[in-house]
């Protein structure tokens, strides 16, 4: 097989695992420290895209606008979270996957009555609209890198955030004993609000980056909220570590899928054959993957301690 | 006499820590032998273990003759392994009543019973209250049992682990954490449960209420990080220096 | 008001809706109330898992979808008898229940509704990529399916249908849930350890509850395709599972009728505000967000509290 | 529950109004209006409304009532509400529609319950081809022609080497088919990719690994703002000319922005197209909305003029289902598209024309025409069609 191609490849996989890293944080942390089901996580995604959208179109600086979405919805995260959520920790799962439904159909509605049902305009900085020779041959879109890197030190900073911090112990502590924190004489209400904005802030910036590359429009959100879920539930609720792991596999693997599949059942089945299962095939593979990982580990890749 | 139990080299880690290590454990027919140990024994680990809801890691399990190390803990159930746990599992939000006809359907049904009315069916509620009535709820049947107080739940735990008439009983601390008064009630009831005729179940005992261990024990088993240390009559166990070395003498009053 | 009567009064205006719609000369009603008995059937099932099971299944849809493609499929090939259609679905919905619950059931909790999900989402692709029934774009039915002398396609007739199912998949419901059997279920939901302990396999009941309520869900299936006389994969999206789950919750959890409420009024709300504007998506959610805030146990729970405090 | 957008003017406005006693006419309009997708069934609401205003609020001269109806993207929903439409509303004549599937799910109660159906989208291939009716018609065209109007720009263009891309359904496998019809060199590639999916970093990898002279995508709506921003940002536009059918269009161009530039595809219709009709709907269209029309709006336009020219032609008697699809399928009307007959079918016969994005000397992007590829162009699927 071609190895320029397949170098192409595996940074489309990393690219997409980083991101969908990003999502996956802050829900795994919510879920893991909180006990909440949180099935808004990608109208948050959403408020970084728009607000990223609007901040860079006002003021033409990314990096303003990247700053302004991750500020915005880490704001709109803290506001969801006094409001409505937070009455939610101690209640059943049933209660939270309810609301927080009924919270995607309000953002996105609101969205289209702020910024109209149609997709808006955002397209990457100028000085990274170019392409980078990766390799001789292989030139690869200049932003796509950088979301890479972005994703990468952002990963290493909350494995530094978690691993060296007071508040990373109180995380850790919060993960595994929820009554020790309290006992610890932490203001339990507190770490909840900063674990949530720190979530919806990660999600933000998921959403602003993802902005000059996809369509920025009301219910982009939930494509990739599916996603994150599968790279939670893969990774093993709670778990960072988990998440970084299967954000990476779900990555690769549906890349690799998308990429290679088609090709390789064009050489096994008849083309007519190959055309009508390659696709479904390369779209059923996360799936697949999630399947077989929890007939196996039912806890996940890393499950977090229990008890 | 045949032993009712008995455990070779059973063995279970957890990572890094082995929390049960080799332990070698019989019960006869009708004895009470109590596990004793300071925290973090791997009293309750082993407890797990005998119950089927962990699986070790090396070592045998034999009850009445059958190797039972595989089986999974419903199917110990059925073979007569009842079990009362150390936080109390009732079904918190059934009444007191339809958690013992619950527990009288698991020893009389096999099957799934989608045809059969389970609280209308004169076979099971008359079981469950004679059950209720053995522990002293009978007055109670209607309330939550959620909303009974900690004592009496232990009691309708240990009713409905009683429904099937096991021959042996995991008991993980039925006397601790309760009062005075209902403490000496469970005393009670266990001694009524060894000395009725015709039951006489095996009891595995684990219990840090020292008074009521003595009180009850045929045999007491002392462990510490995850051995066995001593094994013996509770006469003898109150005299061996080890044990007091290792647990009595910070714990006896 | 004494229980029976109530029922008794529910069924009456059950029976009587066609008349009075027929007196009003608004027909559409008629088809409009197949609709939500279709979906009360489908809650009602779901119900049975979620409620009683404790078992969170995102992935319900596939149910409506597999009913669905039975009636579209045989009557593609020409045979439009619905026990027919009805037969498959339920030897078929319950084949892919037992099929996916045996794997399912290995988990639980979140993860077991991202498994289900991911059944369900596998299955939908299938469907898109079943060309020869229409794939994505779905697949018309121009013979309408029969029941013996009855036609299907009259919006009269398969209203009757549709209730009789319900009234049938409620009767039966009730009849599971106070058996020994509906004990078990209920009783793992609450404490899984302690059924165990006395020596219930819990895995076996899970599985055939799961079974039972996918091949009740299918027969939902093959209603909603002899109302719409179409068959598309949308039915089994994982938005759709989403609302059945919905309805179950806004309706109340763990009472079967509560499923009911929660579909009705879910279907009136959807209809009553796109009436109102364009932007009833953000009332509709305002809504479900103070249901599950306010009333604990959906809407069966808040009547249940206010005939309480009266 | 319905939505009353035009209720009558007073009669003075009504010029040309039958004689006969008044009926009123109601419109069912059905189109996707909520979700993510929503946007397109604006556009066409927006053009119906357009068309509506230059009829003096009155199709056919007839007090018109519009009953607009979301589908919410459901099949089962549209077929929903067009039984609603059909048996309470007692509609005349249903129009919108902008997703196939949805097309699909409401033919057959519209068929059997005879009331005409103008589509302002949607035109499947099985509909114009074996499911034709007599109650549907087309005011936009054959889902394939736009598809083969390209395949066939390129076999005229000598392009030798193509690499074709859409989603993973009908549509997508019928434009793809489409464009082999008439385009004869080789396919390095033919890749269908998930609907609604949002990266495609994978597949263009693949692309510029097969080094094509041209590749040919069809992703409407949203995704294909996703494909050809990051197709622009791969730099595969420097290399890979790229062209299109429903990707780069007024309603997509405004979030693609520069990355649309120099990408070609073919319509029907363009906005500087020059007639007399369009330049009219044009201009009010911008006037009313502040904004160039898309395709869609026009689509819809004409199926207001359509469905105004066919009223009279019918004397407006509007009650007689039979009488009104007759009418349409006879009725002259000044199309925006310039020539516009029906085929036995009743979708269009008309021409299609190569269309180029460009950036105007203001910095503001435009669709540009750049010359016929089909003159009275007829869909293949006629031939299946036992309407004579």
């Amino acid at each position: 097989m071609d190895p320029i191609l397949l170098l192409t490849q595996a940074l489309n996989g990393l690219q997409l695992g980083v991101m969908l890293f990003l999502m996956a944080a802050g829900l795994t942390l919510v879920f893991g420290i909180m006990g909440l089901i949180n099935l808004a996580h990608g109208s948050l995604y959403m408020a970084g895209a728009y607000a990223m959208a609007a901040v860079f179109a006002w003021s033409g600086s990314f990096l303003a606008g990247l700053a302004a979405a991750v500020a915005a919805a880490a704001l709109l995260g803290v506001a969801i979270e006094m409001a409505a959520l937070r009455l939610l920790y101690r209640r059943d799962h049933l209660d939270q996957v309810l609301a927080t439904f009924g919270l995607i159909l309000f953002f996105n509605e609101l969205a289209r009555i702020i910024w109209g049902p149609a997709a808006i305009f955002v397209t990457v900085p100028a000085a990274l609209s170019h392409t980078v020779e990766i390799l001789p041959g292989a030139p690869y879109p200049a932003y796509r890198l950088v979301v890479i890197a972005a994703g990468v030190a952002v990963a290493a900073g909350l494995y530094l955030l978690i691993a060296r911090t007071r508040l990373g112990m109180l995380i850790r502590a919060g993960a595994s004993n929820r009554t020790m924190v309290s006992a610890l004489g932490v203001d339990i209400g507190r770490l909840y609000t900063a674990v949530f904005a720190l979530g919806a802030g990660l999600a933000a910036l998921a959403g602003a980056m993802a902005g000059p590359i996809l369509s920025v429009e009301p219910g982009m959100g939930e494509p990739v909220l599916i996603l994150t879920l599968v790279v939670i539930v893969v990774g093993g609720i709670g778990s960072i570590r988990g998440a970084f792991a299967a954000a990476l596999l779900i990555g690769f693997v549906d890349t690799i899928g998308r990429a290679f599949l088609p090709a390789l059942l064009r050489d096994l089945l008849a083309p007519s054959a190959a055309n009508a299962v390659g696709p479904a095939l390369a779209s059923m593979l996360i799936y697949l993957t999630m399947a077989v990982v929890l007939a196996i580990r039912p806890q996940g890749l890393f499950a977090a301690r229990t008890g | 006499m045949t032993p009712l139990l008995s455990v070779r080299g059973l063995v279970r880690r957890y990572g890094a820590l082995v929390a049960v290590d080799h332990v070698e454990f019989t019960v006869l027919p009708g004895e009470v032998h109590a596990v004793i140990g300071p925290n973090g024994a791997g009293k309750s680990s082993f407890l797990a273990l005998l119950a089927g809801e962990a699986r070790p890691d090396a070592g045998e399990i034999e009850f009445a003759g059958t190797n039972i190390t595989r089986l999974p803990a419903f199917a110990r159930a059925r073979l007569g392994i009842a079990r009362a746990f150390q936080i109390t599992a009732v079904i918190p939000d059934f009444p007191v009543l339809q958690n013992a006809v619950l527990a009288v359907l698991a020893s009389v049904g096999r099957g799934f019973g989608m045809g059969r009315a389970a609280m209308h069916d004169p076979v099971l509620l008359d079981g469950a209250r004679r059950l209720l009535a053995r522990v002293g709820l009978a007055a109670q049947e209607s309330r939550l049992a959620g909303d009974l107080a900690h004592g009496a739940q232990r009691q309708l735990e240990l009713a409905m682990a009683l429904a099937g008439r096991p021959r042996l009983l995991l008991l993980d601390e039925p006397i601790a954490g309760t009062g005075p008064e209902e403490s000496r009630a469970m005393v009670a009831l266990l001694q009524s449960i060894r000395q009725a005729p015709g039951e006489r179940p095996g009891i595995v005992l684990v219990e840090h209420d020292l008074e009521a261990v003595f009180a009850l024990a045929d045999r007491i088993t002392v462990m510490a990080e995850g051995r066995v240390i001593a094994c013996d009559v509770p006469d003898r166990i109150r005299a061996d220096a080890a044990v007091r070395a290792a647990y009595l003498g910070d714990d006896a009053r | 008001m004494p229980r029976a009567a109530l029922w008794a009064i529910l069924l009456a205006m059950a029976v009587l809706l066609p008349f009075a719609a027929d007196l009003a000369g608004q027909g559409y009603y008629v088809g409009f109330a197949t609709r939500v008995a279709i979906f009360a059937i489908a809650a009602l099932s779901l119900d049975l898992i979620l409620g009683y099971g404790g078992l969170v299944s995102l992935g319900h849809a596939a149910f409506l979808g597999i009913g669905a493609y039975s009636v579209g499929i045989w009557t593609s090939h020409g045979v439009t008898a619905a026990p027919v259609h009805w037969a498959t679905a339920l030897a078929a919905g319950g084949l892919f229940a037992l099929v996916t619950g045996l794997i399912a059931l290995r988990t639980a909790g979140v993860a077991f509704i991202m498994i289900t999900l991911a059944f369900a989402q596998m299955l939908f692709f299938l469907a898109v990529s079943l060309k020869a029934y229409g794939g994505d774009d779905g697949l018309t039915l121009w013979d309408a399916a029969r029941l013996g002398p009855l036609d299907l396609s009259d919006d009269r007739t398969l209203y009757w249908v549709a209730i009789a199912w319900l009234v049938l998949f409620l009767l039966l419901g009730r009849h599971l849930v106070a058996s020994r059997f509906g004990l078990v279920l209920q009783g793992a939901r609450s404490n899984e350890r302690r059924m165990r302990a006395l020596g219930f396999d819990i895995r076996r009941h899970r599985l055939l509850a799961y079974v039972l309520s996918g091949m009740a869900a299918s027969i939902a299936g093959c209603l909603l395709a002899h109302m719409t006389d179409f068959v598309s994969p949308a039915y089994m999206s994982w938005q759709r599972s989403g609302e059945l789950v919905v309805m179950v919750l806004l309706g109340g959890i763990g009472t079967l009728h509560g499923a009911i409420l929660g579909a009705a009024v879910l279907l009136i709300l959807e209809e009553v505000l796109a009436g109102l504007t364009q932007h009833w998506m953000l009332i509709l959610g305002a809504i479900l967000v103070a249901m599950a805030l306010v009333a604990r146990r959906g809407l069966h729970g808040l009547l249940a509290a206010l005939r309480g405090r009266r | 529950m319905r939505k009353v957008l035009m209720a009558a003017v007073a009669g003075a406005m009504a010029a040309g109004a039958p004689a006969m006693a008044q009926e009123t006419l109601k419109v069912g309009f059905v189109a996707t209006f909520s979700g993510p997708n929503a946007a397109l069934g604006e556009h066409l609401l927006q053009g119906f409304q357009v068309g509506v205003d230059h009829a003096g609020g009155k199709l056919g001269g007839l007090p018109t009532e519009i009953l607009k109806e979301d589908d919410q993207l459901k099949p089962d929903v549209g077929v929903q509400v067009v039984r609603k439409l059909i048996d309470r509303d007692r509609v005349n004549v249903v129009a919108g529609v902008v997703f196939s599937n949805v097309m699909m799910a409401i033919h057959k109660p519209l068929t059997e319950s005879k009331t005409p159906m103008i589509s302002a989208n949607a035109g499947p291939s099985p509909i114009a081809g074996k499911l034709c009716s007599p109650y549907f018609f087309a005011a936009s065209w054959q889902n394939d022609q736009s598809h083969e109007a390209v395949g066939q720009h390129l076999q005229t263009k000598g392009v030798k080497r193509v690499y074709l891309m859409a989603p993973n359904y009908q549509a997508g496998r019928d434009g793809l088919a489409g464009f082999k019809r008439y385009f004869k060199g080789e396919v390095l590639g033919e890749v269908y990719t998930a609907v609604n999916q949002p990266d495609y970093s994978a597949e263009l990898a693949q692309v510029r690994a097969a080094k094509p002279e041209a590749v040919y995508v069809f992703y409407p709506g949203g995704m294909g703002v996703n494909f050809v921003k990051q197709y622009a940002q791969a730099g595969l536009n420097k290399d890979f000319p790229l062209y299109s059918a429903f990707t780069v269009d007024a309603s997509t161009l405004p979030a693609q922005g520069e990355a649309a530039v120099g990408t070609f595809t073919a319509a029907f219709w363009t906005a500087d197209l020059d007639n007399a009709a369009s330049k009219r709907f044009v201009a009010d269209y911008r006037k009313k909305y502040g904004s160039t029309p898309s395709t869609f709006a026009a689509q819809a336009y004409d199926a207001a003029r359509l469905l105004d020219a066919a009223i009279r032609g019918a004397g407006g008697k509007v009650s007689d289902r039979e009488a009104l699809a007759a009418a349409i399928k006879t009725a002259k009307f000044e199309s925006v598209r310039g020539p516009f007959r029906f085929n036995t079918n009743n979708f269009p016969i008309h021409n299609f024309y190569l269309v180029e994005t460009v950036k105007a000397a203001d910095g503001s992007l435009e669709q540009v025409n750049r010359g016929v590829v089909f003159k009275d162009h007829a869909d293949s699927y006629v031939g299946d069609c036992a309407m004579k």
